[in-house]
Parts: C-alpha cells; sequence; structure tokens
C-alpha cells in the first residue's frame, strides 16, 4: 500500500519546483552526495544537472511535460546510494536517475537500476569494464582518456613513467591499462605507487619520485590527496622543467581547490574545458556562470552531468514515451550537440563517443589545450580494440 | 495504583509492543519502506550488543563497524559467489585473479556462510580483546584504540581489493539461498528473520543482564579494579562480553548485506561505527529497550530529513544529538521513566546515566 | 619447616610472611626490606606514622604493588609475587580499602552479592543462580553490619560510614583466611567502633587479621599483637603495652599525648 | 559569622537535611556531631556552595549567600577541609598549597612558614605529586591548603580521619593556637572523637537523621549515649 | 647519507604536523577530559580563516602586501577558532565535563553542524590559498633540499609548543587550569572560579586547533572534511603519548611521525599506515597508558 502523502512530499519539498500533481510532469532523479567526502565534487555536477532540466523545462519540456527534479543525498556512502536508487524507482517511480560519481557509488545502484529495470545516467570518467544495459555512460571510458594520455606523453614528454594513484579500483585499474600499453611501448616502468584516499602527507613519495628520477609522472590520485601532492610537490622544488604530470582526475574545480600556482605547466586528460572552443560551450558556460554565481567553473564531468539529460530527453522524444525498454533503444545514436563537442551514443555499451582533449594547467586555472583527437573516439570500456589490453579484459 | 499506560512503559511492554508495531506494520507501508525498517532492525540488532558492552559494562567500543562488517562481507562473499557467472567473481578477474581464495571458497556453502557471519567476528574479536584487556588498556586509551582499528581494517579492506572488491565494495547479488532477491515476498521473508532474529537476540541478552552475571558487567562498569579485588578476573568479562557484542554485529551485519544487497567499507567506517554508539546513547544505555528504539527512530529520522531536506539534514542530526546527549543523558528511556514515574509509581530507580565516569576509581 | 625468627610460630603456623620486601617508586623506598608474619588466628595491628609505608604493605600482599625485591610467602607455600590480584583473593586474602571502594550503581544487595565467596570464573557465573542460602548469608551479613535497612538502596547515596560498613560486609563476604582492614573504624562514632571491635574478635575466630588504624584507644582495647613501621621499615613489635613504653614509638608516632595534656590544663 | 536557617537539603528529589538551623559567632569553635550518615557532610557542602539547598538560607558575615558559588564563598573567607581531602593529584604538594591561596585578595604567591611548622612533612616532600601521598599525608595537606588562606571562617570535616596520634593532637593544638592568635576566627568542625570535640569546642550541635537534636555549650554524657550510639 | 637525512627529515616533519594537530587536543582531551571529535572541524575554521584572510588581502590591499597576509592569518585563526571554542564550550561542553564519552557524542553532532555550515559558506568544493612566497623553495643541506615551508612549520609548532608549556606549567593561570580540570568542585572551593577557567582552557585548546588549520593550508586541501582527515591522528598522537602529558603528546607526535615515515619507504603508504597501527597496539601492551603516564597511585 503506497502512501501518497509521502510521495508528495519527497518531491514538493525538492529543489523549490513547484509540483501541480497530475498526468503533465515527469519526475526525475537526481542522486548525488551532497554530504560527506564526495560533496564537494558531486554538488557541482548535481548543479549541471539542474540548470539542463531547467532549460529543457524552458523549452517545452519534454513529450510537452515538465521534468520534476527530486534531488536525493547519496552522503558518500554507497549503501545510500543504492537504498536512493531504490527509493527514487519504487517510490517516486522516477523515469530515469541522474547520479553517482565514484565507482563505488555506481556499483551501488547498478544491481537496484537493473532489478527495477530502471535507467542511470553516470556522469564521470572511471575504468571501464562494465556496460549494463540499465546504465548509460556519459563520461569517459579508458580508451577515451587515459590510452591518448598516455601515447600522447610518450610522444612529446618522455617514457619514463612513475604512476601514483589513490588506492582504490579507478587507478589500480587505470594504471594496469598503462603498464600494458607502456610495454607494448617499451616504455619504463620506474615505480608506481598508491596512498590511501584522504591522504595527505607525500614526503615520502617525493622522496621516491626524487629516486626514481621519472619524467612523467600518471596521476590517478583522488580530489583531495591532489591538494596535498601538487603543494607538496613544487614545495619540494620539483618543477615542470624535471618532470610533467598528467592527471585525469583534476579539473578547473579542483584546480582552484589546488591552486594554479602549483599546477601551472602541468597536463590533464579530459574531454571537456572551460576553454573549449565551441559555439555551444560559450553558451553553457554563460548560463551555467549566470545560475550559479560567476566565481563558478565549470569542468568535464559538470558538463557530462549537463548533456547527458539533454541526451535522455532526446531520447525519449524519440522513443515517445519515458519507457526504459523503449527510451533504451531509442537512444542509440542520438547524437546531442554538448559544449565538449558533439555527442552520440553508442549502441554496443550504452557509453558515449567523446572528444579527446589534453590540456596544459594556465597560471589563472584554466586549460590550454594542446591535444585532440580531432573526432569523437568510439567508447571502448573492454578495450577490446587493443591487442596489447587483452590480459586485462579477459574473463 | 498502576495505570495501565504506566504499565505500558514498563521495559517488557514496551518491547512487546515495539515487536507488536514491527510484525503488522510491513501490511501498512510499501515494499520500499518495509526494506528499509529490515535494515534498521539489522541495526537494532547491533546495539543491543553493544549497549552489553557499554551501557551495562561501560567499555566503549569505537570499532564495532569492523565486526558488522565481518559478518556482512562474510554474507556478501556468500551471495555473490552464489551469483556469480564466471569462476571469480568481476573484480577478481580484472586483478588477475582466476581462482576462488580459500577464505572466500569456504563461505560457499550458505551454513556455513551463516555461522561463519557470526563466529568469524566472535573468534577475531575474543583475540584481539584478549590481548588488549589482559593488559589493561582501558577507558579513553581502549575507545581511541578501536577507532584507530575501524581506521587500519578499512585500510586493509581498500588496499587487497583483488579480494574485498576494495571501495567498490561487494555487490549485485541477484539470488539468496535459491531465492530471487528482486522478488518482494523474498524481501519479506528476510524482514521478519529479522525480526525473529531481533527478538531471540534481545530476549537471550535481557536473561543475561538480569543474572548475576549482568550485575558483574555493571561492577566492572562501576569498579572494575574493586572487583578484581574481589576475586573476578574482570579482564576475562570483558572478552567474553566484547565477543558476544561482536557476535551480535557480526549477525547484524549478515542481515544488512541481505537486505540492501552491498557492502562497501564506508559502511563499516569511522563515521559509522560513532553513529552506533549514537544511536545507543539516544535510545538510553544501559536499558537494552531503548538502544532498540534508538536504532530504529534515529535511522527512520535520518532518512526522513535527508529525503526532504537534503541541504539541511546534517544540520538536523547534528542538533538533534547535541540535545539529546545534553539534556537527555539517560536518552529517550529516560523519559519514559519520567512518564511513568508521574503515571504514579514513585519507584526510586537507578540512573546510571548521571554517573560520573571519573578515570580513576578509588582503587585504579 | 621455614627457619623463621618469629616466636609466635611455635603455636600456630604462619600465614602471612615477609622477608626483607621492598617497595620503590622510582628511587623512593616506601617499604624497606620490611619482615613481618602473622600466625593463623591472630588479630594484628599494624601501625605508624602517616607515610610509614602501612597501605604500601597491604597493596603490596594484595598485588595492586608490585614489590621490588623480598617475598612474600601465603601460608607457607604460595608465592604471592606470581599471582593476579584475583588469584590472590581466590587463595583467601580479602583487603578493605582506606577509601571505602563500593560498586556505587548496584544495591547494597548486589554489593554484597557479588563479593560472596563463590565460583567467580566467567563462564561458571554466567549460569550461576541465587541459592535460598546465599540469600541467607547475605541477610545475616547485612544484619551484622546494620545495612538491613538499606538492602535495596543504591550505594552510592550511602553516607561515608555506611560505605565503610559494607566494604567491611563485602570483605567478610569473601571468607577470606585472612583478613586485612586499612583504617576500618575511620569516621565512625565511638559507639560504631565498638561494634567494630567486636566484630573483628568475632571474626577473628575464623581468619586471621590485619588491621592498620591510627587510633589508639581501638587498637589498645584490641589488639592482641602491635607491628609498628616507621619509614618503611620495621620499628617494634609485641604488646601495645610493651609498643606503649618503646621511646621512639612515642616520639615519632604516639607523641607525647599525656604530658601535653597535662600542660595544657594549667 | 555564619548562620542556618531553616535549611532544607536533598539528593535526588530525597530530603537529607530538614529544618536545620546553626549559628557560629566570630571567634568560636562549633562542633556538630552525629552518627553516619545523619547528614553532617551535606550541611558542611550546603555552606560551601557545593550543594543548592532546597529551602532555607545561608548568611555569612550578614550576607545572605544561599545563592552565591562556592569559589565567591571561599573569597569571601570561608575555608574547607572536605571529608575525603579532595587533593589535586598531578599537582605537587606545593603546588596544591599554593592554589589555597586563590581565595585570598592579595595575589602574593607566598605560603606562611607557620604552615609548614604545623605540617613539616609537607615541606620534606614539598614536590611530591599530591595523588602519591599516603591518605594521613594527604589528610594533613588538605587541611595546610585550607588554612594558607587565612579563612575566616573554617569548616572542617572529619579532620583527624586517618591522621597518626602526634599529628592529630597537633592538630588539637592548630586549632586552639588559631583560637588563640586569630581571635576572629570561628571553626565549624565536624568530628567523631568525644575527646577531641571536647578538648577543642565551644559548643555543640547534635545531629540525627537530618535534623539538630542537642545544642549546648557542654555535651553530657547521657545526650551523647543517646544520640551517638547506633 | 642523504637518503637518511630526508628520512629523518620528513620523519620529523610529519611528526611536527601531527603535533600541531594535536597540540589543541592535548588541552581538550588531554587536560579536559573532553573527547572533542570537533577538533577537527577546529581545525578546518583556522583552515578557512586563512583562506578568507588571503581573501581580503588579496582584494583590498596592494599586491606587494600580499605575502604579509600569511602574519595576520595564523593569530587571527586563533582567535577566531578559539572564539568559536568558546561558543561550543557555552552551549555544549559545560554540560558535560565528568562525562567524557558524552563529550565524545555531542561533539560529533557539533563537528557536523560546522561541517555544513562551512559548506553552506564556502561551498562543498576545496577552496585555494597560495603559501607566501618567502616560503617558496628550500634550504639546501649536504645535497638535500629542505622545504622553507616543512622548516616553518617545524618552527611554529615549537614556539607553539613552547608557549602553551610556558603557559601550563609555570604560571598561575596555568596551575588553576590543572587544578580545575582534577577535580572542578574543589577547586571552586578555594576560590577559583571553574567556568571561567573552563571556558578559557577550551578555547586555549581550540585557538591552537586554528593555528594547525593556518599551517595546514601550506600544505594540504581546505574544505568542508578536512577535519576527518586529521581526527584520528590526533587523538592516536595523544593517547600514545599519554593523555594529560603535553610532553608525551610531543614524543608521540614524533614517534609516530617517524615510524610512519620509515613504514612508507619500506611497504607503501597503505601498508605503511597499517603497520604503524600495529606497532601502537604492541607499544600499548607495553604501556597501557602511553609513553609518559600520569597514573599515580590513586587515592586511597
Ligand atoms: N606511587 C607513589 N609514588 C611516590 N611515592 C609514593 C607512591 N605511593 C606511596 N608513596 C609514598 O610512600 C610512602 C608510604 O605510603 P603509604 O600509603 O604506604 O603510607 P601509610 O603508612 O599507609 O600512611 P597513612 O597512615 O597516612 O595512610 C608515603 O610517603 C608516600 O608518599
Ligand atoms: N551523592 C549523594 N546522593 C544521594 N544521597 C546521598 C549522597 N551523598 C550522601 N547521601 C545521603 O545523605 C545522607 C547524609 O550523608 P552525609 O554524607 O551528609 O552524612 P554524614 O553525617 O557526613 O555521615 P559520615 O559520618 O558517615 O560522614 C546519607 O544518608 C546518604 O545516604
Ligand atoms: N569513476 C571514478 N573516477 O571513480
Ligand atoms: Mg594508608
Ligand atoms: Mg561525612
Amino acid at each position: 500500500a503506497e502512501t501518497s502523502t509521502e510521495t508528495e512530499e519527497d518531491t514538493g519539498t525538492d529543489a523549490g519546483v513547484e509540483v501541480e500533481a497530475g498526468e503533465d510532469v515527469i519526475k526525475v532523479g537526481v542522486l548525488h552526495s551532497l554530504s560527506g567526502t564526495m560533496a564537494m565534487s558531486e554538488t557541482s555536477v548535481r548543479d549541471a544537472e539542474l540548470l539542463a532540466i531547467e532549460e529543457i523545462n524552458a523549452a517545452g519540456g519534454v513529450l510537452g511535460k515538465q521534468l520534476v527534479p527530486v534531488i536525493e543525498d547519496g552522503a558518500s556512502e554507497p549503501p545510500v546510494f543504492s537504498e536512493r536508487a531504490a527509493k527514487l524507482l519504487q517510490q517516486d517511480e522516477v523515469a530515469v536517475i541522474f547520479g553517482g560519481w565514484t565507482s563505488a557509488s555506481r556499483k551501488a545502484m547498478l544491481p537496484v537500476v537493473e532489478q527495477n529495470n530502471g535507467l542511470l545516467f553516470y556522469p564521470v570518467q572511471y575504468e571501464g569494464m562494465e556496460a549494463s544495459p540499465n546504465i548509460f555512460y556519459a563520461g569517459a571510458a579508458p580508451n577515451q582518456q587515459i590510452v591518448p594520455a598516455v601515447d600522447w606523453l610518450l610522444e612529446n614528454k618522455g617514457t619514463d613513467f612513475f604512476l601514483l594513484g589513490s588506492d582504490y579500483v579507478f587507478p589500480r585499474l587505470a594504471n594496469q591499462i598503462i603498464k600494458a600499453q607502456l610495454e607494448e611501448n617499451g616504455a619504463t616502468l620506474v615505480d608506481e605507487q598508491y596512498t590511501p584516499l584522504g591522504h595527505t602527507d607525500y614526503n615520502t613519495i617525493i622522496s621516491r619520485i626524487r629516486e626514481s628520477k621519472p619524467t612523467v609522472i600518471f596521476n590517478t590520485l583522488n580530489g583531495d590527496s591532489n591538494v596535498a601532492f601538487f603543494k607538496q610537490l613544487a614545495d619540494a622544488g620539483i618543477t615542470t622543467d624535471d618532470l610533467t604530470v598528467m592527471s585525469v582526475s583534476v579539473a578547473e574545480e579542483e584546480i582552484r581547490g589546488i591552486g594554479a600556482d602549483v599546477l601551472e605547466g602541468h597536463l590533464a586528460s579530459w574531454n571537456y574545458y572551460q576553454t573549449t572552443d565551441t559555439p555551444a560551450n560559450a553558451e553553457f558556460v554563460a548560463n551555467y556562470k549566470e545560475a550559479y554565481g560567476d566565481d563558478r567553473v565549470t569542468g568535464d564531468p559538470i558538463e557530462a552531468g549537463y548533456f547527458m539529460v539533454h541526451l535522455w530527453a532526446k531520447a525519449v522524444e524519440a522513443a515517445g514515451t519515458t519507457d526504459v525498454d523503449a527510451v533504451r533503444e531509442a537512444a542509440v545514436g542520438i547524437e546531442f550537440d554538448a559544449p565538449g563537442g558533439p555527442v552520440k551514443v553508442d549502441g554496443d555499451n550504452q557509453h558515449v563517443y567523446k572528444t579527446v582533449r589534453i590540456g596544459e594547467i594556465q597560471a589563472d586555472g584554466q586549460f590550454n589545450e594542446v591535444w585532440n583527437s580531432g573526432e569523437a573516439v568510439k567508447p571502448d570500456p573492454y578495450l577490446e580494440g587493443y591487442d596489447w589490453a587483452s590480459g586485462i579484459s579477459a574473463e | 495504583m498502576q495505570t495501565i499506560s504506566a504499565r505500558l512503559l514498563e521495559r517488557k511492554w514496551l518491547f512487546v509492543a515495539l515487536i507488536i508495531i514491527l510484525l503488522i506494520l510491513p501490511f501498512f507501508i510499501s515494499d520500499f519502506r518495509t526494506n528499509l525498517l529490515g535494515r534498521y532492525i539489522a541495526f537494532a540488532i547491533l546495539v543491543i550488543g553493544l549497549d552489553l558492552l557499554w551501557g551495562y559494562t561501560g567499555v566503549l567500543s569505537l570499532g564495532h563497524g569492523i565486526f558488522f562488517g565481518l559478518g556482512a562481507y562474510i554474507m556478501a562473499m556468500h551471495l555473490s559467489m552464489e551469483s556469480m557467472t564466471g569462476a571469480v567473481p568481476d573484480f577478481m578477474t580484472w586483478n588477475g585473479i582466476t581462482e576462488l581464495p580459500w577464505f572466500w571458497a569456504i563461505f560457499s556453502n550458505p551454513i556455513s556462510a551463516i555461522i561463519g557471519a557470526i563466529m568469524v567476528p566472535m573468534i577475531i574479536a575474543s583475540i584481539l580483546s584478549f590481548f588488549i584487556f589482559r593488559n589493561r588498556i582501558r577507558d579513553v586509551y581502549f575507545t581511541i584504540l578501536t577507532q584507530a582499528l575501524v581506521l587500519v581494517t578499512t585500510t586493509l579492506i581498500v588496499s587487497q581489493q583483488s579480494f574485498t572488491g576494495g571501495t567498490n565494495g561487494i555487490t549485485g547479488f541477484s539470488t539468496i539461498f535459491g531465492y530471487s532477491l528482486s522478488s518482494p515476498a523474498t524481501q519479506k521473508g528476510l524482514y521478519y528473520i529479522s525480526v525473529g532474529s531481533l527478538i531471540v537476540v534481545f530476549l537471550i541478552c535481557s536473561i543475561l543482564v538480569n543474572s548475576r552475571f549482568g550485575k558483574t558487567l555493571i561492577a566492572i562498569r562501576d569498579g572494575e579494579n574493586r572487583l578484581r579485588f574481589s576475586g573476578y578476573d574482570t579482564s576475562m568479562f570483558k572478552v567474553l562480553i566484547f565477543s558476544l557484542s561482536a557476535g551480535i554485529a557480526g549477525l547484524a551485519g549478515m542481515l544488512f548485506v541481505m537486505q540492501v544487497g552491498i557492502i562497501s567499507p564506508t559502511m563499516i567506517g569511522i563515521i559509522p561505527s560513532i553513529e552506533m554508539i549514537l544511536w545507543v546513547a539516544i535510545g538510553g544505555r544501559g536499558t537494552l529497550i531503548g538502544p532498540v528504539i534508538g536504532a530504529i527512530l534515529t535511522n527512520s529520522a535520518k532518512t526522513f530529513f535527508s529525503e526532504s531536506y537534503p541541504d539541511f539534514w546534517l544540520y538536523f542530526l547534528g542538533l538533534v544529538f547535541v540535545i539529546i546527549v545534553i539534556f537527555l543523558p539517560g536518552g529517550l528511556m529516560s523519559l519514559v521513566d519520567k512518564v511513568k514515574r508521574r503515571g504514579g509509581k514513585h519507584e526510586k530507580r537507578k540512573e546510571p546515566t548521571d554517573r560520573k565516569e571519573t578515570s580513576h576509581s578509588a582503587v585504579g | 619447616m621455614k627457619n623463621v625468627k618469629n616466636l609466635q610460630i611455635e603455636k600456630k603456623p604462619v600465614i602471612l610472611q615477609s622477608d626483607k620486601l621492598s617497595v620503590r617508586f622510582g628511587g623512593f623506598y616506601a617499604i624497606k626490606e620490611f619482615d613481618f608474619s602473622i600466625p593463623h588466628g591472630e588479630l594484628h595491628f599494624l601501625i605508624g606514622p602517616n607515610g610509614a609505608g602501612k597501605t604500601t604493605f597491604l597493596d603490596a600482599v594484595c598485588g595492586k604493588t608490585k614489590y621490588s625485591e623480598g617475598t612474600l610467602m601465603f601460608n607457607g607455600t604460595t608465592n604471592l609475587a606470581k599471582l593476579k590480584e584475583y588469584e590472590i583473593v581466590r587463595e583467601g586474602i580479602g583487603r578493605k580499602f582506606q577509601a571505602p571502594s563500593i560498586f556505587p550503581f548496584l544495591t547494597v544487595f548486589d554489593n554484597l552479592e557479588l563479593a560472596m565467596k563463590q565460583d567467580k570464573r566467567v563462564i561458571p557465573v554466567l549460569f550461576s543462580r541465587m541459592k535460598a542460602s546465599d540469600k541467607a548469608k547475605i541477610d545475616e551479613m547485612l544484619s551484622l553490619i546494620g545495612l538491613k535497612e538499606q538492602k535495596n538502596v543504591v550505594a552510592k547515596t550511602l553516607s561515608h560510614g555506611q560505605k565503610q560498613w559494607l566494604e567491611i560486609g563485602m570483605v567478610m563476604m569473601q571468607e577470606p583466611n585472612l583478613l586485612m582492614l586499612d583504617e576500618p573504624i575511620a569516621g565512625m562514632t565511638e559507639e560504631e567502633e565498638e561494634k567494630t571491635g567486636e566484630l573483628l574478635l568475632e571474626l577473628k575466630k575464623r581468619c586471621s587479621i590485619i588491621v592498620v588504624e591510627h587510633d589508639m584507644d581501638f587498637v589498645r582495647k584490641f589488639a592482641e599483637k602491635v607491628t609498628v613501621m616507621h619509614g618503611g621499615q620495621l620499628l617494634c613489635d609485641g604488646t601495645m603495652e610493651e609498643i606503649q613504653r618503646n621511646e621512639r614509638v612515642m616520639e615519632v608516632y604516639l607523641g607525647k599525648k599525656g604530658e601535653q595534656a597535662n600542660a595544657k590544663a594549667l | 559569622m555564619l548562620k542556618l536557617s531553616k535549611l532544607e537539603v536533598a539528593y535526588d528529589g530525597s530530603t537529607v537535611i530538614r529544618d536545620v538551623s546553626l549559628t557560629v559567632e566570630p571567634g568560636k569553635v562549633v562542633c556538630l556531631m552525629g552518627r553516619n550518615g545523619v547528614g553532617k557532610s551535606t550541611i558542611m557542602k550546603t555552606i560551601m556552595g557545593v550543594l543548592q539547598p532546597v529551602n532555607g538560607t545561608v548568611s555569612y558575615s550578614d550576607e545572605e549567600v544561599t545563592k552565591k558559588n562556592a569559589s565567591y564563598r571561599a573569597r569571601k573567607g570561608i575555608g574547607y577541609v572536605p571529608q575525603g581531602r579532595e587533593i589535586f593529584p598531578q599537582l605537587t604538594i606545593y603546588e596544591n598549597l599554593l592554589l589555597g591561596l586563590e581565595a585570598r585578595s592579595n595575589s602574593e604567591e607566598k605560603i606562611n612558614e607557620k604552615i609548614y611548622e604545623y605540617f613539616p612533612v609537607l615541606k620534606e616532600m614539598k614536590d611530591r605529586r599530591g595523588g602519591d601521598l599516603s591518605g594521613g599525608q594527604q589528610q594533613q595537606l588538605a587541611i595546610a591548603r585550607a588554612l594558607v588562606a587565612e579563612p575566616s571562617c573554617l569548616l572542617l570535616d572529619e579532620p583527624t580521619e586517618g591522621i597518626q596520634p602526634n599529628i592529630v593532637s597537633d592538630i588539637q593544638e592548630v586549632i586552639k593556637d588559631i583560637k588563640r592568635s586569630q581571635v576572629n576566627t570561628s571553626i565549624l568542625l565536624v568530628e567523631q572523637s568525644f575527646d577531641f570535640a571536647k578538648s577543642v569546642a565551644d559548643y555543640f550541635y547534635v545531629m540525627d537523621k537530618g535534623r539538630i537534636v542537642y545544642e549546648g555549650e557542654d555535651l553530657m554524657e547521657e545526650k551523647v549515649s543517646q544520640y551517638l550510639s547506633v | 647519507m642523504d637518503g637518511m637525512i630526508i628520512q629523518a627529515f620528513n620523519g620529523v616533519s610529519l611528526g611536527s604536523i601531527l603535533l600541531l594537530i594535536a597540540l589543541g587536543l592535548a588541552i581538550t582531551f588531554g587536560l579536559m577530559k573532553v573527547i572533542n571529535m570537533a577538533h577537527g572541524e577546529l581545525i578546518m575554521i583556522g583552515a578557512y580563516t586563512t583562506y578568507v584572510v588571503q581573501v581580503i588581502f588579496a582584494q583590498y590591499l596592494p599586491a606587494t602586501m600580499f605575502d604579509m597576509y600569511y602574519f595576520l592569518a595564523i593569530p587571527i585563526a586563533f582567535v577566531v577558532a578559539a572564539l568559536i571554542g568558546m561558543l561550543i564550550e557555552f552551549t555544549v561542553i559545560r554540560h558535560l565535563y565528568g562525562r567524557p564519552l558524552d563529550s565524545l557524542l555531542a561533539t560529533f553532532g557539533v563537528g557536523l553542524i560546522l561541517q555544513q555550515t562551512a559548506r553552506s559558506i564556502f561551498g562543498a568544493p576545496n577552496v585555494g590559498v597560495q603559501s607566501p612566497g618567502f616560503l617558496r623553495g628550500g634550504l639546501e643541506v649536504m645535497g638535500v633540499t629542505l622545504p622553507y615551508i616543512r622548516l616553518f612549520i617545524i618552527g611554529l609548532v615549537i614556539v607553539s609548543f613552547l608557549l602553551l608549556a610556558w603557559f601550563l606549567y609555570k604560571t598561575r593561570n596555568g596551575r588553576k587550569i590543572r587544578a580545575v580540570m582534577q577535580n572542578r568542585e574543589m577547586a571552586q572551593c578555594l576560590g577559583v572560579s571553574s567556568r571561567k577557567v573552563d571556558l578559557i582552557t577550551f578555547a586555549i585548546g581550540s585557538g591552537f586547533a586554528g593555528i594547525a588549520g593556518a599551517a595546514l593550508t601550506l600544505i594540504g586541501p581546505i574544505g568542508p572534511t578536512i577535519g576527518t582527515y586529521y581526527i584520528v591522528d590526533a587523538f592516536m598522537v595523544v593517547v600514545v603519548g599519554g593523555v594529560g602529558m603535553l610532553i608525551g603528546t610531543v614524543a608521540g607526535a614524533l614517534g609516530i611521525g617517524i615510524f610512519n615515515t620509515v613504514f612508507e619507504y619500506w611497504t607503501n603508504a597503505s601498508m605503511g599506515k597499517v603497520l604503524v597501527f600495529a606497532l601502537i597496539i604492541l607499544f600499548l601492551q607495553w604501556r597501557p597508558s602511553g609513553m609518559f603516564s600520569l597514573q599515580s597511585r590513586s587515592l586511597d
């Protein structure tokens, strides 16, 4: 027996959107960590998703209906993500969930969306090795971020790699890929180090860096540790003259928390930067700043959060219904002119074609793009297109 | 003269009332809510053990997340073996492990998983606590140490991800002992199993605390050294009660994972471990029933606030903790006692919570 | 038999024997080469100035303080150095502390129940039940220590003196062979002292007793044998009459009370 | 000097002191006697301000202090030697004594030599921590700590408990000495020893079950046996 | 040889940071017996204060003066954290003296509130603080570079420690503080206003947390949850050193810092942490109440 009052309460208080009960709205779930350690990254993504929802509503909604976001807090805890996903699907009966950041949160939601035949759009680059029929992956697969970055580094920066990551799934798996790739290319792995999540003392790591003298550090540290690492690296007097750090989890938002002064000259690999020069982006950045303040910055996961809402909306329009199976089918091949360049949903694995971009950090905290893939790269979460990776994806 | 309402506030009647409510509630709320309630019941089981340890024996553990986690992980390992398609779970494949490690294999049998989920925490707790208590590490030293233990354990779990699933935890189960996890009937069944476990654990612990053994626990809390000079080897009592509470935590973890479908390190870390203690405090330590109510109410409130006010719920939660601890040191149960006293019964009762927790007892 | 200097040995076997016992805190010797022995069934008073080491000696016997040198033998054969506190209690040594120490949140009855002689290992306690004979024993003790009315009162609400009584009761419930009381009558009225003294004489039939006390009237009245400690060492021992005549004892401990009183009376 | 009127004190709702009125005249030594648990210490604590009475008033040098806290009363000149000593265990003897000076208005940190004359052991062990002292040494320290502030009213709760006989007589001397040399200092003494009480006190109160049952300048044997026997 | 110097320096450097984060706790927890779970959030307050001071300098003062912000930030961080500490004492802690474990729970709640407040004011993402220019670079000693920032923190912690030790053990107010913490009631009976002393003591402890926060901006992240990174370490330092002993806190911090560095170097960061904790447990087996134990014979 469903209690209707409860449902109304849930939606009514969320995000300040007044709901007129009835058939002419579509409820969508927005599930990110608003508290706990992941809040610092995820709140901005939520903001971008809400922005997209507003835009769609302003343009007349989806199928003529307004979208009503139901916002939930995943509290940086995977079981909470799983609980709230179940709540959104069972209780609020949302048409789709936009949410998650860490792989742990995605893995927690995965069985829930599968069992309830729901839809999840996930906005963050991740380690691959997954393709659930109920999830659309708007972030980069490894071949859209890591692999091209390593190729570029080998060509431009040197062959002595130091792999540094936080001790969890994404860095471990990313580094396996990198190691295979290095071996394939005859490059050298000088050291591989992991630090616990939230680690803040990098003295010892820096000593190791000094000893092993890499030309490249491939950095898969998680948010907060990046701050400590880069500050301490700079204090130790190690500059871009000595080596280059390539990061895959440092975007504009993180740069502000680290301080551009210590990052200048280091690199990152993403599919989007605030400085990416497309007409869609100029508008997106302007709208985002207008909505949330001039001092805010955009970044890759923010952009992914933004465009994936639009992708879903287009898929619903194409399907003519919010029914999950119909939307899933209709989504294949859907394209959208995202701020980071055109994106397209892949039919094989429900990931997204994206342009790969390598950027150098500037003194103002923005990126200067030094390379891009030209066209959108096909996602390959299992790295099936790379022989050298066969040992990793082997079942 | 004792009025009916006063009688209802007796602890045992309170418990009976609670159980009746828990038994019939699923007929009135959605499956989703029932499932949530089932999780809270798992927590309620856990806090009974914590209350034995803290409320009665005065040993504050901020490390029960570990034992909860052990039970949960063992059951999760079993469920994930039940559901896996290949020879090993996915995450092992990525880490280049092709054969099930022995400590996984032994839990592939459901019976051994259930026994393991309870016994492994007990055994580990008894070994650990034997060394800690034997050397008279106590009070805040013990408490801080347990907190550090949590940190180490989660760090270990995360860093040994090829065996443990790392930060992702273990998830993705489809069946449980052959029943489909997504079926509402299975979920209801698990709910009632949880209620049943709550009853059994509660009764056993009630009998325990009302026996001479229970008095010994209180004596340890209030004057451990004095008790030693009365001929008791208090450290062994503490080892026993610590292990028992760890076993209960393991059981709770097992029930939790069956209903939630995931266990990951964040669930057993420092903050969840502290929250468990808060449930005890909010309900009223040293009363058994209080913590049970505290766990269910606090978690319901937490869910309610965080669903309704995702941006503000931490303020609520923080304030509730502060206010309860300051103004209601005996927890919700002291409120019940107050009402009861007004209800006509002027019995003088002990309130263990207003005692001063001086670190030096008279003979220390 | 052991080669012991003590003369009492001829009459009764020794229950506690200390041999060149020393207890040290840092560089400070609270007890230094202290020889002491007490035979079965004796009521023995241990006196001496504040800081002489009396409490420390009791601490050493009951295992609270580790001693650095010397030996402590119980019943002639048991070396107390090797035992933990609770094992020492199980051997039959009971101790009342100088400041009353009881379980404040248990009732008076429960306090006595826990102290009662019984199997105190974990598992037996887990399955033990209250027997009618236990109850009777506790009730008897309650009337003996005058706390019958407070039977179900939480112990922390007792007054200082009542706590003292309760603790004496608790130690007696252990049915020890050697009872050690540290200033048992402190804070008691004279009548109460009297009663305590009679209690001691009664208990003496069951066990040996060491009493530390500063109240000389009390000592005079009840002591069989008195040992005087000073600076952690044995000053002298003997009957109260002998002690009272000892110059050193008068100087460091008793004071020249009589003369002073006379002087002031002028 | 000190005046209690119609005092009623309770612990957690259970009354232990009922309708107690008591006066201590300046320069007098007043002795409060009674069996264990009749409420002597409770009265002392209420005078000091550690406990708040339910009813009644406490006045001190013509000022009503019922609502004032303990530190106010201490600074007004009430000194307190509690039963159970209450030494600061981690502070040295010397520091314990210096703390006694806090109640005084002038901030000079100097211990009157006389204190050391009364209790020589405190000088010997000046730097030992209070908690390491023997019971009797602590009791001496507690008395000394109260004396250093030169209080005008001294509350002594069983000051001789646990003290060796010759020092007991010294304390007796100290009290007499105070009576002689500080004629305005009054003392309220709780004491079990009949002889001791008789030798120093000018006035007696005897309590039973939370009430004053006898008062007078002399303590008659029959009264004693009536109220003080078990 | 170089390796040795670097290792030793890294150990001392980590130890100095641990000491800095634990110094305030040595007061609020060590002396006052308040298990202050909001200590990490007080550190956070110090860090955000530094950030605000920096922003103000950047906006309103000429660029040449920018580097001076840091000198002002440290005392301001102390004062702001101390004031908030006072507020916490006044509203929460004062109800909880003598109930250490309750204080743990209540301050945990306070921590949540402070975290959420910071999130509301400064946003969830980290904010950046630029280290002052004169702390850039390092000192060359025998072929190794010792970063000025690390040297500065070591200096800061030495000064903080000496000030605190002098205040607590050599001044009259320090004596009052210690007396009140040991026996509140009796101190009051001697004319010490324990309310005032409690308030001030907690404020001082909080203020030192603020200083730690200011220092941490030089080397770590500044966000609403940074307190959680440091809180367990801070408690471990105090406990290993011995609760209530300031000197113990120093020993605990250096010990943990050095062993952590060595173990991390031998193995890796995760295992290093595990090994340090294993060592701590072993150590407490041997000394159950820390390196410098306060355990005196209790009153009997
Ligand atoms: N832990 C300790 N550290 C330093 N000195 C100590 C310690 N324990 C006891 N002492 C010292 O040892 C001496 C003996 O103390 P003890 O308590 O045995 O005396 P006592 O004979 O019981 O005195 P009293 O009659 O006053 O109770 C005292 O001088 C005391 O200060
Ligand atoms: N903290 C407390 N809580 C409740 N009741 C108490 C408390 N302290 C004392 N009482 C009760 O108050 C009564 C008076 O106690 P008080 O300590 O004043 O007695 P007393 O006359 O000083 O006795 P004694 O000679 O033994 O020291 C006692 O009956 C005791 O049970
Ligand atoms: N998916 C990530 N970056 O954890
Ligand atoms: Mg003694
Ligand atoms: Mg008294």
